[in-house]
């Protein structure tokens, strides 16, 4: 098997806001990323950030009420993965305060205040967008190490 | 792939094993049998052994964290233990190990709750 | 685990006709699937129908230039699987003549001419619709067995 | 998961390995080195072991029709040996074991083959 140097793809995958397809997002975005070849730590990297973007939106975006579609995006550029996930649920009205360590607005549902926290450490970018009452898109960038560069 | 949780008991320690993945949707799964046990108050000690567990974010962080101030609050103490890198590198960037000790085996965490029991 | 018997999902996934891409469907497929816990050769038959339907697409329907998108979309009722899948190409012109077993109109790229027959036989049902300049769209029904039918 | 291709030689026979999975987009991978090798013109045999292999479709049976014909042409035999069960009911519902005998292990695809090297 060759990897391929730079390589263009582009998907999206639309899926309704219920917890049983945050596994199946991060299942979506491991088999995109594995034509990098991508380590195991980056492809783990990956999962989680999904994950936790995917978690806020059913969770905060639609107040887990199982309806609601959640748009994810996935691009390649190179070895440079864009993710974006959308949702049109209630949105974030201060995005400062969202993004703060430990708060979270639903502390009676066992939230750690901590998802934005993961995806800034475990991503190269993160950017938020969001509309009080239209929806958020958060952005997420990762650049996956070149296969030549690891050690054996 | 799926969330598994395995409840076991030692010297009136709770040993609490889970396996596969733990997200928001299996938080449920986790949180429940824990609590059932826990509540009726016949453990005071809890080890987690986290060894086959594949993947885990924020929201089972707070599932830990949940099980862990339950338990402080009635004087009673959580110790985690085995991890893959993966579980290690989430719970590091949580901070969690400032409020929960971890070591390697069940009979390093049996010998940690010892001087508890 | 507890299988829940009766589980709406439809999940809608877009990607670039290219033969990269034809894993990812069937992943994505798999993956879709997986809370009905099919047996493995169920999952294998899911896995072989959309593959010939999205290698068609790729083939025939955009000629192998790279280029154009797939339209992938499943939806659960019950234990029953939908799959459709679209092509915006060039489309089939003769759908008798196409589903003819051994029928190619690509014999030179070592095609065998038994995606369609492959697909009748895995699936329950295969459905065609078709418009020439316009695109193909191909849907495929298969019911998974009952978890508590099986003999272990 | 992706393919891949082994090329062993054993009496003047080819013996040819696929692993992984063998879809359209494997095809080209899979066709070309057995072209090269075959053209060379020192094999007439080729045996085909399948049993690491864990997908295939109608474009891996063209494949495999391929080599077929080529090998026909030339008065070469081409025989099939291991498969798991959903590589066997594809290879079954293309007919193509009309035209390929299939056995158990290479051993008695060499015997099989003896008679004609
Ligand atoms: N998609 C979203 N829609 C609306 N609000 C959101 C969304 N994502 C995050 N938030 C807000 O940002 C806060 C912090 O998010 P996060 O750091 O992931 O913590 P947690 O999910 O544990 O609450 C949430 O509590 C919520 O108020
Ligand atoms: N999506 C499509 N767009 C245009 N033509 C198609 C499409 N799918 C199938 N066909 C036509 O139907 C024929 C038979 O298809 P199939 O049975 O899958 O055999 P094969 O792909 O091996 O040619 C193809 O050769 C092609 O002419």
């Amino acid at each position: 098997m060759t990897a391929i140097a730079t390589v263009q793809n582009h998907i999206k995958f639309t899926f309704p806001a219920m917890s049983e397809n945050e596994s199946l997002a991060r299942t979506v975005v491991a088999a995109f990323v594995m034509s990098l070849d991508p380590m195991l730590d980056e492809l783990n990297d990956l999962k989680t950030a999904v994950s936790e973007a995917v978690t806020n939106a059913i969770i905060h975006g639609y107040d887990e009420r199982n309806s609601g579609m959640i748009d994810l995006e996935a691009e390649l550029d190179g070895r440079t993965v864009f993710i974006r996930i959308t949702d049109y649920g209630r949105g974030i009205h201060d995005l400062w305060q969202a993004r703060q360590p430990m708060y979270t607005s639903k502390p009676d549902l066992e939230r750690p205040g901590m998802g934005f926290t993961m995806m800034e450490h475990l991503m190269d970018e993160v950017t938020v967008q969001s509309v009080a009452g239209r929806g958020t898109t958060i952005g997420l960038r990762k650049t996956i190490s070149p296969v030549d560069m690891r050690w054996h | 792939m799926a969330f598994q949780l395995q409840l076991d008991v030692k010297d009136q320690i709770l040993i609490v094993t889970f396996c596969g993945e733990l997200d928001h949707h299996a938080a449920a799964e986790a949180r429940q049998p824990m609590e059932a046990f826990l509540s009726e108050g016949r453990f005071r000690h809890v080890i987690l052994v986290l060894n086959r567990l594949d993947f885990i974010d924020s929201s089972g962080i707070g599932v830990i964290l949940g099980r862990y101030k339950w338990l402080a609050a009635r004087g009673g103490k959580l110790v985690i233990c085995g991890m893959n890198a993966h579980v290690r590198k989430i719970l590091d960037v949580s901070g969690i190990f400032k409020l929960i000790p971890a070591v390697n085996s069940v009979p390093d965490a049996m010998s940690l709750l010892e001087v508890f029991v």
